[in-house]
C-alpha cells in the first residue's frame, strides 16, 4: 500500500473478522478515524468453481453453482438451469416453470433476510438479525419439505427439477406468507425508521448511477441509485412476464439517492414484491404436469456459447457457458453480482470513517463463495 | 366501411391534430366517433415517434447504422461500423453470435464502443477468458447497454506466447477486476492496466489454473497441494 | 509467514496448558478440583466464530433463536483470545491456511477445535480438483471433533459439540500426566 | 457500618487487642472482603440476567443448562459460576509485543477504579462503607479512572484494534462526564449537599419527595444523566470502544482468560455504580416510595437494590434493542445537545428553586 504518512496508519479488516461476511481482507489506511483508502484483496474463499465445472458432467456442475451464492442457492441454480435449457433449447413445462418461480423468490426473501439482518449486525442491531433468521427458518423449512436440505438444495435440474413439490407444501406457503407480511411491518418499524440507524446510514456512502453502472454493480445496489433495472422485467426469463410487480427504486427517502439507507430500504421493498409474485404464482400454479417431463436423457449440448444472466436476489447472475459438444463444460465462467458489487468499494467509502466503511460495505451485501467462487 | 366515412375520419383526425375536438366529439354514432379517436391516436403515436427520431439522426450524422436496411441485427451494424472506422481490426466476418476482433485497436474500440451514441454499451456485463487450444487464448467481452437494452459479444484471441490484450480497465471500472481474475486464471497480460496482480490466488501461486495444461504445484509454503488422504478410494 | 513446521506437525493428544495444569499429584482434593474445573470448562465453552463459507451460515443457524447454542452454554466470541472452541465452518483454502494456524495459535489454552462439515474435514466436494483447497484443516491445526454433511445441520453441530462437552468433562486438567 | 463503626465494636470484641492497629487494618479489610463478595455474586447475577434478558428480547430461550453431565442446573442458574471458573482457568496470555507492566496494570485498575466508588455508595439506612461528606463528587472522580485504564488497555495491547478502542473511549468517558456531572448538578442544588446520605434524607416521604419528580427540570437532567451513564459504561448504543463488528473486541481485543473476566466484572460493577448513583440522586436511594411505610432498615436496602437493578435492567434492554452510533454522532449529541440543554437545565431549577422552592 506504499508509503505512510505521518498520521496515517494502514489497518488489516480480516481476513477473520466479524464484520467482513466471511473472510475478505480489506486494507485500510487511516487517518485517526477517517478512511482514506480501501483496498480489497479477495481469494480466501477461492474453491476453485470453475476449475470444477470444467471436470464435472453439466448436471454435477449444479452442486457446485449452489456452494457459489450459498445465501440464495436456489437462484442460482435458477441460472444454470435457465442457461442450459437455452443452450439445449428445452422448454419445460409449466407447472416446473411456476415452482421455480416459487423456489426463486422464496429464496429471495430468505436472502434479503440475511442480508438485511447482517448490515443491522454491522450497524450494532443484534437482535432484529436473530429476527430475521427467525424468520428465515420457516422458509428453509419450506424448502426442506421440498428438497430435503436446508441451505444447499441442488433442487432445480436442466430440463426438470429434483422433486415435485410435497403435499401441503402450497398451504404452508400460504401460512408463511400471512405470518412474514406482518412481520416486514415489525421489522421497518425496529430498524428501519430507527433514529440512530437513521442517522448511520443515510446520506452514507452514496453511489451515483453512472459509477454503478460503470462499476456493473447490479440487482437491488443498482435500483438504490435510482436505475429501474430489473433482469424479471427488462429480459424476462422464465415465466417472470406473466407476473404483476413493481420494481422499487432508491429515492432518497432519508437522505440522497443512492446511499446505505436507500439499498437497505430496497431490499425491504423488494420482499414485499416477492410476496406478490408469490401470491400471483401459488394461485395459477397447475395442478398437472410432470417434473421430469423434459429431462434430458443425456445432457450434451451442441457445439457454442450462451451467456445468460438472470435476477439473483443480488443482482444480474450470469452464466457464460462454452460447449465443446460432449457432457462436460469446456469452459464455465460465472459473473457474480457480488463480485461487481464489492469492486465499488473503494470509490464509495473512501473519506468515510471507518465505521461507516463497515456499514458501506453491508449495505452492498455480499457473499463471500461467491465472489470468490 | 364506406369510402365517405374514411373521408370524414380523415377529416377529422387532421382537425384533432391541430388541437381541435369538437367535430369529433359531437358525432352522435358511437361506433363512428370511437374509429375516429382511435385513428387520431395512432397519428399522434407516429407524429411523435418521427420526432424522436429525427434529432437522434442528427448526433450520429457521420458514419452510422442508417446507411443499412433496419433488417439487419445489431452484430452486423456493430461490425460494418467497424470496418467504416477501424479497417482491419476484424479478425474474421462471422457475426452470428459474437464479433471476433484482433487485439492491436482493441482499445480504441471499446472507448468508441461507449462513446458512439447508437451503441452505448455503457454496461461490460461479464469478461471470460478461455483456453480455446492450439496454443490461444482468447478474452470473450459481454456488453450490455442500458439505454437501448441491447446486447453483444466480442471475443478477442491471442496467442499464448505472448498473450497481450490491451486493457479497458479505464473504460469499464469493473474490467479493472475482470481483467486481473483474467490475468489471475489464464496468464492473459492486460497492457495499460494501473494494477494488474492476482486477484484471487495468493501473488506467489505458480501457474494459471485455468489453462488446459496446468498442473497443480506440490506443494505451497509447505502445506501438500494435491494430497489424497490415505485409505482413501 | 512462517513456512517451517507444518510438516511435522504431528498431533498426538496435544498439551493443553493452562494456568493450573499438571502442577499437582493425585489426591481426593485435587480429584474433586479437576472434576470441578473441567464441568466449568465443558459447561461454557465460548466459542469462536470463524466462519468461512456456507457452513457460517448454518453456524448462525444454530447459533440463533430456533437452535439456540446458549442453551448448552456456547456463547459466541469474535477474539480468538476470548475464546475456548474454534468451530471452523466452511472450506479453508491454502491462502487461508496459515491464518488459521494463526489464530488458533492465538486462541488461550485449554483451546479445542471443532471441523465442521466435510470441508473443514477433508475437502469436501472440492477434495479432487480443488487445487486452492486445504484437504482437511487437520492437516494446519489439531481437531477434536468432526462434524460431517455439507453443510451439517444445526443439530448436527449441537450433537458435535455436546460430544466436545464429554470429551472435556472427562478431562483431568490438574492431573494429565497421571490420566 | 462504616470503617469507625466496625473499629469501635472490634475493640469493643477484643479488649486486649483495643486501640492496636491490627485491629485496625481487620476492620478497613473487612468490608474490602464483604463488598468484593459482593461485586462477584452481583456481576454473576447480571450476567446470567443479561443473557437471559438478551435471550428473550431475541426470541431465545438463552442458558438452559441442557448439555452432557452435570451441566449448568435448572434454566442454567450456574451458567456465570461455570463462566467464572472457566476464565480463572484459562491460559494467560500475554502478547510478547505488548508493553508488559502497563498491560498487565490495565485490568486490575479498571477494577480499582470500580471498586472503590462502592465504598460511597449507600446501600442502606446505615450501610454504608465510607460515609464521605463528598460523596457524590468522589465517586464522580472516582469514575475518571476508567479512562486511563481504558487507555493503558489500548495502548499496551499493541493492536490497533485496541488502540482504537482505547483512544474511543478516551474520547467518549471524558466527554460524557461532563453531561453527567452538570445534571448531578442540579440534584446537589436542590439538596444543598454532596453527602450521599444527605441527599436521600432530603427525599424522605414518600415517592412525590423524589427529587425526579421536584419540578419539571429534573426529569430532563435525569434522562441526560442516564444517557451519560450508559456512555461511560460503554453500553450500547454508545459501546464504540469494544463494538463486536467493528473493533473485533475494542480494547479488551488482546486480553484472555483472568484478565478479561477483571473488565468483564469491572464494566458491569461500574453499570451498578451509575445506577446507584442515578437512585440515590433522583429516585430517593433506599427510602421507601410510600410515605411512611416499608421504611424500615431492611426494606432500605430492598429498595435501593431494586431501583439499581431496575435501571441496571433498563440498561440492558436498551443495549439489546438499539443499534450503535458512529463516533462523530456520539460527540455531536454530547456537545451539541446534552451540554447547551443541561447548562439551561441548571438555570431552569435556580429560577425555579427562587420562584416556587
Amino acid at each position: 500500500m506504499g508509503v505512510v504518512h505521518g498520521e496515517e496508519m494502514v489497518l488489516n479488516i480480516g481476513p477473520q473478522h466479524p464484520a467482513t461476511h466471511g473472510v475478505l481482507r480489506l486494507q485500510v489506511r487511516t487517518d485517526g478515524e477517517v478512511v482514506s483508502e480501501v483496498t480489497p484483496y479477495l481469494g480466501y474463499l477461492h474453491r476453485c468453481f470453475e476449475k470444477h465445472c470444467e471436470n464435472v458432467t453439466y448436471e454435477q456442475v449444479i452442486p457446485f453453482t449452489d456452494r457459489c451464492d450459498y445465501l440464495a442457492s436456489m437462484t442460482n441454480n435458477f441460472g444454470y438451469v435457465v442457461a442450459m435449457e437455452g443452450l439445449m433449447d428445452i422448454k419445460v413445462n409449466e407447472r416446473v416453470e411456476h415452482i421455480r418461480v416459487i423456489m426463486a423468490e422464496l429464496q429471495r426473501i430468505a436472502s434479503h433476510l440475511l442480508g438485511l439482518g447482517a448490515f443491522g449486525l454491522d450497524i450494532g442491531a443484534f437482535t432484529p438479525f436473530l429476527h430475521m433468521l427467525r424468520d428465515r427458518e420457516r422458509i428453509l423449512d419450506l424448502f426442506e419439505m421440498t428438497c430435503g436440505a436446508r441451505l444447499l438444495y441442488n433442487y432445480m435440474w436442466v430440463g426438470g427439477l429434483s422433486h415435485d413439490l410435497p403435499v401441503g407444501f402450497v398451504e404452508s406457503t400460504y401460512r408463511f406468507l400471512d405470518y412474514f407480511e406482518p412481520k416486514i411491518d415489525e421489522f421497518v418499524k425496529l430498524l428501519v425508521h430507527n433514529k440512530i440507524f437513521v442517522e448511520r446510514t443515510a446520506d452514507v456512502g452514496r453511489l451515483p448511477q453512472d459509477v454503478a453502472i460503470s462499476y456493473g454493480v447490479s440487482g437491488p445496489n443498482l435500483r438504490a441509485s435510482g436505475q429501474k433495472w430489473d433482469l424479471r422485467k427488462d429480459d424476462p426469463y422464465s415465466i417472470y412476464d406473466r407476473f404483476e410487480f413493481d420494481i422499487p427504486v432508491g429515492e432518497g427517502g432519508k437522505g440522497s439517492v443512492g446511499d446505505c439507507w436507500d439499498r437497505f430500504y430496497v431490499r425491504v421493498l423488494e420482499m414485499k414484491e416477492s410476496i406478490k409474485i408469490l401470491r400471483q404464482a401459488l394461485s395459477s400454479l397447475p395442478k398437472e404436469g410432470d417434473v421430469y417431463q423434459s429431462l434430458p436423457k443425456k445432457i450434451r449440448p451442441p457445439i457454442g456459447s450462451i451467456y445468460k444472466r438472470t435476477e439473483s436476489p443480488r443482482g444480474d447472475l450470469g452464466y457464460y457457458i462454452e460447449s465443446d459438444g460432449t457432457n462436460i463444460p469446456y469452459r464455465l465462467k460465472m459473473r457474480s453480482p457480488a463480485f461487481t458489487a464489492l469492486s465499488v468499494i473503494d470509490e464509495i467509502a473512501a473519506g468515510w470513517l471507518l465505521s461507516d466503511v463497515l456499514a458501506i460495505l453491508g449495505s452492498l451485501d455480499i457473499v463471500l463463495g461467491e465472489i470468490d467462487r | 366501411m364506406s369510402t365517405d366515412q374514411d373521408k370524414l375520419i380523415t377529416e377529422l383526425v387532421e382537425k384533432g391534430l391541430t388541437g381541435d375536438m369538437e367535430p369529433i366529439n359531437s358525432i352522435e354514432d358511437r361506433v363512428l366517433r370511437s374509429k375516429a379517436k382511435a385513428a387520431l391516436a395512432k397519428a399522434k403515436r407516429a407524429a411523435k415517434s418521427q420526432e424522436t427520431a429525427e434529432p437522434k439522426k442528427k448526433k450520429s450524422e457521420e458514419k452510422s447504422s442508417d446507411d443499412l436496411p433496419s433488417s439487419v441485427n445489431l452484430n452486423e451494424k456493430i461490425v460494418y461500423m467497424i470496418n467504416e472506422k477501424f479497417s482491419g481490426s476484424l479478425a474474421n466476418e462471422n457475426t452470428e453470435t459474437h464479433i471476433q476482433l484482433k487485439s492491436d485497436q482493441w482499445f480504441e474500440i471499446a472507448t468508441w464502443l461507449k462513446s458512439e451514441p447508437s451503441l452505448f454499451f455503457d454496461s461490460l456485463q461479464c469478461q471470460t477468458g478461455i483456453d480455446v487450444g492450439d496454443n490461444t487464448l482468447e478474452a470473450r467481452y459481454n456488453f450490455h447497454s442500458m439505454k437501448h437494452n441491447h446486447y453483444t459479444e466480442i471475443r478477442i484471441a491471442v496467442p499464448r506466447k505472448e498473450a497481450t490484450i490491451p486493457s479497458v480497465e479505464q473504460i469499464w471500472r469493473i474490467a479493472d477486476w475482470f481483467e486481473r481474475e483474467t490475468y489471475d486464471m489464464l496468464g492473459i497480460e492486460f497492457s495499460g492496466h494501473r494494477d494488474l496482480r492476482r486477484i484471487l490466488l495468493p501473488d506467489d501461486w505458480e501457474g494459471w489454473p485455468l489453462r488446459k495444461d496446468y498442473l497443480v504445484q506440490e506443494t505451497y509454503h509447505g502445506i501438500v497441494v494435491p494430497k489424497m488422504k490415505e485409505g482413501w478410494e | 509467514m512462517d513456512p517451517d513446521g507444518i510438516n511435522e506437525l504431528q498431533w498426538s493428544r496435544r498439551n493443553k496448558m493452562g494456568l493450573l495444569e499438571n502442577r499437582f499429584n493425585d489426591n481426593v482434593i485435587v480429584e474433586k478440583l479437576d472434576k470441578l474445573l473441567s464441568w466449568g470448562r465443558s459447561t461454557s465453552p465460548w466459542f469462536f466464530q470463524f466462519g468461512t463459507a456456507c457452513c457460517a451460515i448454518e453456524m448462525m443457524a444454530a447459533a440463533a433463536s430456533r437452535h439456540d447454542l446458549m442453551r448448552i452454554g456456547m456463547i459466541p466470541r469474535s477474539s480468538p483470545r476470548q475464546a475456548d472452541v474454534m468451530i471452523v465452518a466452511g472450506t479453508v483454502t491454502m491462502k487461508m491456511a496459515l491464518r488459521v494456524k494463526k489464530l488458533y495459535e492465538q486462541m488461550a489454552d485449554p483451546k479445542y477445535v471443532v471441523a465442521m462439515g466435510s470441508c473443514a474435514t477433508s475437502g469436501g466436494p472440492y477434495w479432487q480438483h480443488g487445487y486452492h483447497v486445504l484437504k482437511g484443516v487437520d492437516i494446519v491445526i489439531p481437531v477434536d471433533v468432526y462434524v460431517p454433511g455439507c453443510p451439517p445441520r444445526p443439530e448436527a453441530l449441537i450433537e458435535g459439540l455436546l460430544k466436545l462437552q464429554e470429551q472435556i468433562l472427562d478431562e483431568r486438567p490438574l492431573t494429565r500426566k497421571m490420566a | 457500618m462504616t470503617v469507625d463503626f466496625i473499629f469501635d465494636f472490634l475493640n469493643q470484641f477484643f479488649t486486649s487487642l483495643a486501640g492496636n492497629e491490627f485491629l485496625l487494618l481487620v476492620a478497613i479489610l473487612l468490608p474490602c472482603v464483604v463488598l468484593f463478595g459482593f461485586i462477584t455474586i452481583y456481576a454473576l447475577v447480571v450476567i446470567y440476567t443479561e443473557l437471559k434478558v438478551s435471550s428473550f428480547i431475541q426470541d431465545k430461550v438463552g442458558p438452559m443448562g441442557q448439555g452432557v453431565g452435570i451441566h449448568a442446573g435448572k434454566w442454567g442458574l450456574l451458567q456465570p459460576i461455570a463462566d467464572a471458573l472457566k476464565l480463572l482457568s484459562k491460559e494467560d496470555i500475554i502478547p510478547s509485543s505488548a508493553n508488559r507492566p502497563l498491560f498487565v496494570l490495565a485490568p486490575f485498575m479498571i477494577f480499582v477504579g470500580a471498586f472503590i466508588s462502592f465504598v460511597a455508595l449507600p446501600f442502606g439506612d446505615s450501610i454504608i462503607i465510607a460515609d464521605l461528606n463528598i460523596g457524590i463528587f468522589y465517586i464522580l472522580g472516582i469514575g475518571s479512572l476508567a479512562v486511563i485504564s481504558l487507555i493503558l488497555a489500548g495502548w499496551s495491547s499493541n493492536n490497533k484494534w485496541s488502540l482504537y478502542g482505547g483512544m474511543r473511549s478516551a474520547a467518549q468517558i471524558v466527554s460524557y462526564e461532563i453531561p453527567a456531572g452538570i445534571s448531578l448538578i442540579t440534584v446537589i442544588m436542590l439538596a444543598g449537599t454532596l453527602n450521599m446520605q444527605d441527599i436521600i434524607i432530603y427525599q424522605q416521604g414518600g415517592i412525590f419527595n423524589w427529587i425526579l419528580f421536584d419540578n419539571p427540570f429534573i426529569p430532563v437532567a435525569f434522562v441526560i444523566y442516564f444517557i451519560s451513564a450508559l456512555a461511560e459504561t460503554n453500553r450500547t448504543p454508545f459501546d464504540l470502544p469494544e463494538s463486536e463488528s467493528e473493533l473485533v473486541a475494542g480494547f479488551v481485543t488482546e486480553y484472555s482468560g483472568m484478565r478479561y473476566a477483571f473488565f468483564f466484572l469491572s464494566e458491569y460493577a461500574n453499570m451498578f455504580v451509575v445506577s446507584a448513583v442515578a437512585a440515590t440522586g433522583f429516585l430517593g436511594g433506599w427510602q421507601s416510595p410510600f410515605p411512611n411505610a416499608l421504611n424500615s432498615p431492611g426494606w432500605g436496602v430492598f429498595w435501593m437494590m431494586g431501583k439499581t437493578f431496575f435501571l441496571i435492567f433498563i440498561m440492558i434492554w436498551i443495549r439489546w434493542t438499539v443499534p450503535r452510533l458512529r463516533v462523530d454522532q456520539l460527540m455531536n449529541v454530547c456537545w451539541k445537545v446534552f451540554l447547551p440543554i443541561g447548562l439551561v437545565n441548571i438555570f431552569g431549577v435556580a429560577i425555579w428553586t427562587v420562584l416556587f422552592g
